[in-house]
């Protein structure tokens, strides 16, 4: 257990070791209870700058660049000025519910952090039902937003909260069914244990791995209502869904609660299937020697690029081999890839209708999660060749088949195009 | 292709016996009245098929206390050239019968010419102020309609 | 496969990523990907944009030398032509209404033109028979208040030749060649007295 | 699969009226739809318009036949350059003036790239409207600014461009922008495929526009709707072909025809008549012949308005606008001034038939039909 | 923190007392000690992070997406976020001609908006009608019912003359001080109702003060409609 990695570990023993014996548990909760209240907002904050700056690029543009260097400081201006903004509660409103519904959709946001096990022996609070913890927390965000939305007394907020539910709800299903075949391969309900039990290999790795992290994401994504599955607040219809008549610190406290819960399904993702804070299996001096090759035989290349290319990996190779990157740094590196896959979708794609997303959520990814769950039991009773040949061949006849019972026949015929004179 | 106008006239005068149409400097002119059986007539003699109405609006002259109504006929079916029809209303009581069952575009543009002329289509599925606002009086197209208030600083 | 052209799709937009950056380009020229535009923005205060010549924004008076010799005569064809009527001339005359004459042209008292209502149309140029008034490219007018920075009166408008010729080369070439060929054509035939003809 | 849900007879629910607009983040400027909801699903659909109606007519009437062309700009206020044609034609149809040739070749060239211009930036407000955050919207704004780079160079302003003339074009173009032109033309197929490479085979695309507001070809051609809506539904109608006004004869260029006349076939119609007013730029910009860019009536009256005094009598003039059928009616009396001035604006007939497309569709398929119907609220208001 | 900027156009700048005066910020900047007085830093905050309605009535309307699109990209001023709630936007961008039938919705739109609130009025159109102002369905400028920030000529503005304003007003906001009251924008304004040829009120007088700055008002130029000849 080298220094590094364990850094904030010892710390922590460290402080704690000056302390009075029976103060210490109530101050190892004090800090780990600091820790997430200074980490949550930080986060929340310079996710929306992550998502200015990639979406900015990916339209050939600068995003926000004046406040502060290379715009850095734009987070911190906007949650200014949303603090400092009138509040307004619309005359009909539900005085009580209207202020409410924001604390109550940020509140298990921030929960959800104390089951994170952000590297090694790193994890606020080690419940050994750290999982079933997750899937009731997240589901309390549904009655905010439905409260939000009914309390607002519009017409809109109306219309993009039973949407919402709805989307909520029908998500939250194949969400669990994905995450039902890791507890059945690892045995047990707490994250660490499942970070664990895939020191060797990712259950990414694994057929049914692969299908449940795909269909963990996606519904994860649904859940948080973001592109392509952002129904409730559509802009585009429903003028801006359920928090239509929310402003000032009420609305910052909608948008931070979207924010941390997506940064929670990136994490949980990384912790269910990408192997939480373990590196990835295979040795990165290999991988540095790889590049080195790459980059030396990269002839289009002018010949000191491709000397100083070398050297680096070589040093980057060196280093790793001597001092490992520390777990945690692999979590957030993997959560924040993963943030970025989020924003790419965002900058991308369109947004599904309402019933086109009940249909992909009952009729797609609830089959398939039931045929994963079997695939995982195939997997797990034969050994190697033979156990994931056969749940790979499963998972590919089970998909084949629900596509083909699933396309619409819209997507069938390729239009043909009449050029008259 | 379509034929000239001296044709169209006498044509029509053969297939809807007692129309009175009279020639103008580009196209006829019909009674109010005899309206609608001339246009469905061009519409579905399959000789004219004029299933097409491009423009319709109203023209006031106030010298002349009248009121004419202009129809632009087009064919997409044989796609041959425009038939201009003129309809001269009283200019204090203009009434015409609306072509909006013959031809579904006419809708708007007959609402629209209602609101800036004031001339009143009868059978028309719902003649109501287009451009401006229900409580709005007067017909501001007209030439002797007075602009409210003038002065951009005042 | 059912998420080929989503994948596509994605493709498009993380070659745009990618082009914006040096390293990503090079990246992409290694793997003969066609890089089009990266980065299109043109950052606004540091550098600005460059108007071609024919960019048009608001009218303003063309003087020779100094600026009560000015080439606009008054005589408000401009003023009628002026699609939206932004322009107010009141010609300059003196206490019995007779035209006052400034190097043998009448002149214009007072030749406002209201900036919150021209539209930019370059029409007040075509008409004027005397190019007295030509489109500027200054576009960084905006203000607090409507009255004192929006209604530009003559001293505002009036430019000098020099200005013009500095921001429309080729325009001013020709309009200083016509103006050669009309004082030559008044100068030759009615011996040297340099007469212009006072508007109607 | 496609459940065109009436009023479900089961559950006694109460219809929400909802209003779409004026201010609305979709309905491409102040147009309001009062939409009467039963669950998602549309029962009734009243469009309201008149928040931008600017008296274009009026002023028309009381200003010169040259004065209104600065207005013309601001009727389809992204197709400047095409409205200023129409108006052209049809005052040299009142005038009997005769446009020079290479008037002619410049104002097909501006006509088309007009096209580009818009048929881009429909598709994407269409992606907007359909929740993609900009990407394709802002794809589509990158081309156009570099075609309005042109049309500044050649015109004086980006947007009002106020370009064309009776008898031809203001001012010649500058040296060196036909080159300008080629090489856009030249790199725009490319940018074609990219942008179809991002949207026509987007499975979410594709799934949010089959079958969603299906226009059949009698409704139509019996509603007057024209453009690229009217080919989508298979009516093979396009006036440059039909009328074959100024010298679009001389070029060879194809008219794509739809066949469901759904949003998609709207979307893909657009597509391909830009790929085609590409082969017509081209053709232009090789066959553009020198000499005077305006004949010299049309100098004259572009040097003074007042005296050009058209004959007595009526004209009808139309053209082929990115929209549909733009028409200008003018009555002369004699005087500078058009005794009576109408312009015949495609979108606000094409709007005839938005109610029978979105019956029975859910509150986003409203949206994304209004945006393939393609509307500018400056033209449909005037 | 905010770098401030050098501008060319002369701006208003009503400095107000600054409760820490300059040479002694200075001072202490140079020692790394970054003093700031309570206002700066609010508006500081609120400049920086300006977030406009999406809003837009006609031609000038494009050239406000332009200027958010990638040429011009409003997002590096922080403004890239165009909120379709009244309530969550700081600024309205009125862009494009106010019709008589249109005003009351702004006006309304404006009284929904929280409170520190501010209006650019882009382009000739919404400062005086522009070149419409002689119809009768056209209203001669927004600023007769709300106070107006920042006028930007044009017709329409270019994307950069747009900026050119953006930056005015957050000149404007930053030389303001918290304590004093950001002008006279309390309460709900009266919304004008539909008459029979018009909007009653014709404008709202504690907002506009007609001042005629020419000597004679310009009569108005239009050509009397010509009586038809026979």
């Amino acid at each position: 257990m080298n220094s590094l990695d364990q850094l904030f570990v010892n710390a922590n023993a460290f402080l704690l070791g000056l302390l009075p014996v029976w103060a210490r548990p109530w101050i190892s909760i004090l800090v780990r209870l600091s820790v997430i209240a200074v980490l949550a907002p930080a986060i929340m904050m310079y996710l929306t700058w992550i998502e200015r700056k990639i979406i900015a690029r990916m339209q050939n543009r600068f995003g926000p660049d004046r406040v502060g260097v290379y715009g850095l400081a734009q987070p911190l201006a906007d949650g200014l000025k949303m603090l400092i903004k009138e509040d307004i509660v619309p005359r009909g409103a539900d005085r009580l519910l209207h202020l409410a519904a924001p604390i109550l959709s940020v509140v298990p946001a921030i929960l959800l952090f104390a089951v994170l096990p952000f590297g090694r022996n790193m994890i606020p609070a080690d419940l050994n039902v750290g999982l079933l913890y997750f899937f009731a927390v997240s589901s309390v965000g549904s009655y905010a937003i439905f409260m939000g939305g009914w309390a607002s007394r519009s017409k809109f907020s109306i219309l993009g909260a039973m949407r919402s539910v709805a989307q909520i709800i029908s998500y939250e299903v194949p969400g669990v069914l994905s995450v039902v075949a890791v507890i059945m391969v690892t045995g047990t309900l707490s994250t660490a244990g499942i970070v664990e039990a895939q020191a060797e290999r990712w259950f990414l790795f694994t057929p049914w791995g692969f299908v449940g992290c795909l269909m963990f994401f996606l519904s994860g994504v649904a859940e948080v209502n973001r592109t392509p599955f952002d129904m409730p607040e559509a802009e585009s219809e429903l003028v801006a869904g359920f928090h239509t008549e929310y402003s000032g610190m009420k609305f910052a406290l909608w948008y931070m609660a979207e924010f941390l819960e997506s940064f929670a399904v990136c994490a949980f993702t990384v912790t269910f299937f990408l192997g939480g804070w373990h590196a990835p299996a295979v040795p990165f001096w290999t991988l540095a020697l790889l590049l080195a090759i790459i980059v030396g035989a990269g002839t289009r290349l002018a010949i000191p690029v491709r000397g100083a290319g070398v050297l680096a990996m070589l040093g980057a190779g060196a280093l790793w081999g001597a001092q490992p990157i520390p777990s945690w740094i692999w979590f957030f590196a993997k959560t924040y890839a993963l943030i970025f896959v989020l924003v790419w979708l965002r900058g991308t794609l369109p947004r599904l209708r309402i019933d086109q997303l009940m249909g992909l959520a009952w009729k797609f990814f609830l089959p398939l999660g039931l045929v994963n769950i079997l695939a995982a039991g195939l997997w797990t009773q034969f050994p190697f060749p033979l156990g994931t040949a056969a749940a790979a061949l499963l998972l590919i006849i089970a998909g084949w088949l629900l596509v083909r019972a699933n396309a619409p026949q819209s997507l069938q015929p390729q239009r043909v195009y009449v050029f008259a004179d | 292709m379509l034929p000239p106008p001296e044709e169209i006239k006498s044509a029509l005068e053969q297939l809807l016996p007692g129309v009175s149409l009279t020639l103008d400097a580009g196209g006829l002119i019909v009674v109010p009245n005899d309206l609608v059986a001339v246009c469905r007539c061009l519409k579905e003699n399959e000789r004219f098929s004029l299933d097409y109405l491009a423009n319709l609006t109203a023209v006031d002259y106030p010298a002349e206390q009248r009121m004419d109504v202009v129809y632009h006929l087009y064919s997409m079916a044989k796609k041959h050239g425009p038939v201009t029809l003129k309809v001269k209303l009283d200019r204090n009581q203009p009434v015409v019968a609306s072509v909006t069952p013959i031809w579904r575009g006419a809708e708007f543009q007959e609402r629209e010419a209602y609101d800036l002329f004031g001339v009143r289509f009868e059978g028309h599925p719902d003649l109501r102020r287009i451009l401006m606002w229900e409580g709005f009086e007067g017909h501001p197209m007209r030439k002797d309609y007075v602009v409210e208030d003038q002065d951009v600083l005042g | 496969m059912i998420g080929a052209g989503v994948l596509r799709g994605m493709g498009v937009t993380f070659k745009t990523l990618l082009e914006t950056y040096p390293w990503g380009r090079a990246i992409l020229r290694t793997l003969q990907i066609p890089v089009t535009d990266g980065i299109f923005t043109i950052p606004y205060p540091e550098t600005k944009q460059q108007h071609p010549e024919r960019f048009r924004y608001f009218p303003f008076l063309v003087y020779d030398g100094t600026p009560d010799n000015l080439r606009c005569v008054a005589c408000k064809i401009c003023e009628q032509e002026c699609p939206p009527q932004s322009i107010h001339i009141v010609m300059e005359k003196d206490e019995q209404g007779r035209p006052v004459k400034a190097h043998g042209r009448t002149l214009p008292k007072q030749f406002d033109v209201d900036m919150s209502i021209c539209m930019s149309c370059r029409i007040c140029v075509d008409v004027c028979p005397f190019d007295a008034i030509e489109m500027d490219n200054e576009y960084e007018l905006s203000a607090s208040d409507r009255y004192e920075h929006m209604i530009f009166d003559k001293h505002k408008l009036l430019k000098s030749a020099e200005y013009f010729q500095k921001i429309k080369p080729t325009e001013a070439a020709t309009v200083d060649q016509r103006l050669a060929a009309k004082k030559a054509k008044t100068a030759s035939p009615t011996g040297d007295k340099p007469s212009q003809p006072s508007g109607p | 699969m496609e459940l065109k849900a009436g009023i479900s007879p089961t559950i006694e629910t109460q219809q929400l009226e909802v209003n779409l607009g004026p201010q609305h983040p979709s309905t491409h400027g102040v147009f309001r739809m009062i939409a009467t909801l039963d669950g998602e699903t549309i029962v009734k659909l009243k469009p309201v318009m008149g928040y931008l109606h600017r008296n274009h007519e009026q002023i028309g009437e009381r200003i010169t036949y040259i004065g209104s062309f600065p207005f013309t700009d601001r009727l389809d206020y992204f197709c400047a350059m095409s409205n200023n044609f129409g108006l052209a034609l049809a005052i040299e149809q009142l005038g009997g003036i005769q446009a020079s040739e290479r008037g002619e070749y410049l104002r097909v060239i501006m006509a088309e790239l007009t096209r580009l211009v818009n048929h881009t930036a429909v598709i994407g407000f269409l992606l907007n409207d359909m929740g993609a955050f900009g990407t394709p919207l802002l794809y589509a704004f990158r081309e156009r600014e570099k075609i309005l780079d042109l049309f500044e160079a050649a015109s004086g302003s980006r947007m009002m461009c106020n370009y064309v003339r009776p008898g031809g074009v203001r001012e010649d173009v500058p040296e060196g922008w036909l080159e300008r032109t080629r090489a856009i033309v030249n790199a725009f197929p490319r940018f074609l495929d990219e942008f179809e490479k991002l949207l026509t085979e987007n499975e979410i695309v594709q799934q949010r526009c089959k079958h969603v507001g299906v226009l059949s070809k009698e409704l139509a051609m019996n509603a007057s709707v024209t453009g690229p809506m009217l080919r989508a539904s298979g009516v093979n109608y396009d006036i440059r072909k039909v009328d074959g006004y100024s010298i679009y004869p001389r070029f060879t260029f194809r008219v794509p025809l739809g066949t469901v006349g759904d949003v998609y076939d709207r979307y893909y119609v657009r597509i391909l008549e830009m790929r085609e007013s590409l082969k017509i730029l081209e053709q232009a910009l090789k066959g553009i012949p020198g000499g005077p860019a305006i004949s010299p009536k049309g100098q004259a009256i572009g040097k003074a308005p007042r005296t050009f005094r058209p004959p007595k009598g009526a004209a009808y003039g139309r053209i082929e606008a990115p929209k549909g059928e733009l028409g200008f009616y003018l009555v002369s009396d004699g005087s500078p001034q058009p005794y009576r001035y109408h312009v015949r604006a495609p979108s606000f007939v094409n709007l005839t038939v938005l109610e029978d497309l979105c019956i029975g569709h859910k509150v986003a398929d409203v949206i994304i039909i209004l945006g393939s119907v393609d509307i500018v609220m400056g033209e449909v208001d005037r | 923190m905010a770098s401030h900027i050098q501008h060319q156009s002369p701006i208003i700048q009503h400095r107000f007392e600054m409760a820490v005066d300059q040479g002694l910020q200075s001072e202490l900047q140079k020692q790394g000690v970054f003093v700031t007085s309570w206002d700066q830093l609010l508006n500081w905050g609120r400049s920086n992070s300006i977030w406009p309605l999406q809003f837009g009535l006609a031609c000038c309307a494009i050239e406000m997406i332009a200027t958010a699109a990638s040429r011009y990209d409003i997002a590096r001023f922080g403004s890239e976020i165009f909120r379709a709630s009244p309530r969550q936007a700081d600024l309205i961008i009125v862009a494009g001609t106010v019709t008589k039938k249109m005003a009351p919705q702004v006006v309304r739109l404006y009284n929904q908006m929280a409170e520190p609130k501010y209006v650019i009025s882009m382009g000739a159109c919404a400062t005086s009608g522009g070149p419409f102002h002689t119809g009768y369905n056209v209203l001669k400028g927004i600023d007769r019912y709300i106070p107006v920030d920042v006028y930007i000529p044009g017709c329409p503005p270019t994307p950069q003359a747009l900026l050119e304003g953006l930056m005015r007003l957050q000149e404007r906001i930053k030389s303001r001080s918290m304590g004093q009251e950001v002008g006279p924008k309390q309460g709900e304004y009266p919304i004008p109702e539909f008459g029979a040829s018009g909007l009653a009120p014709r404008y709202n007088p504690d907002v506009f003060q007609p001042k005629k700055p020419w000597a004679d008002p310009p009569a108005s130029q239009l050509p009397k409609p010509i009586a038809p000849q026979p």
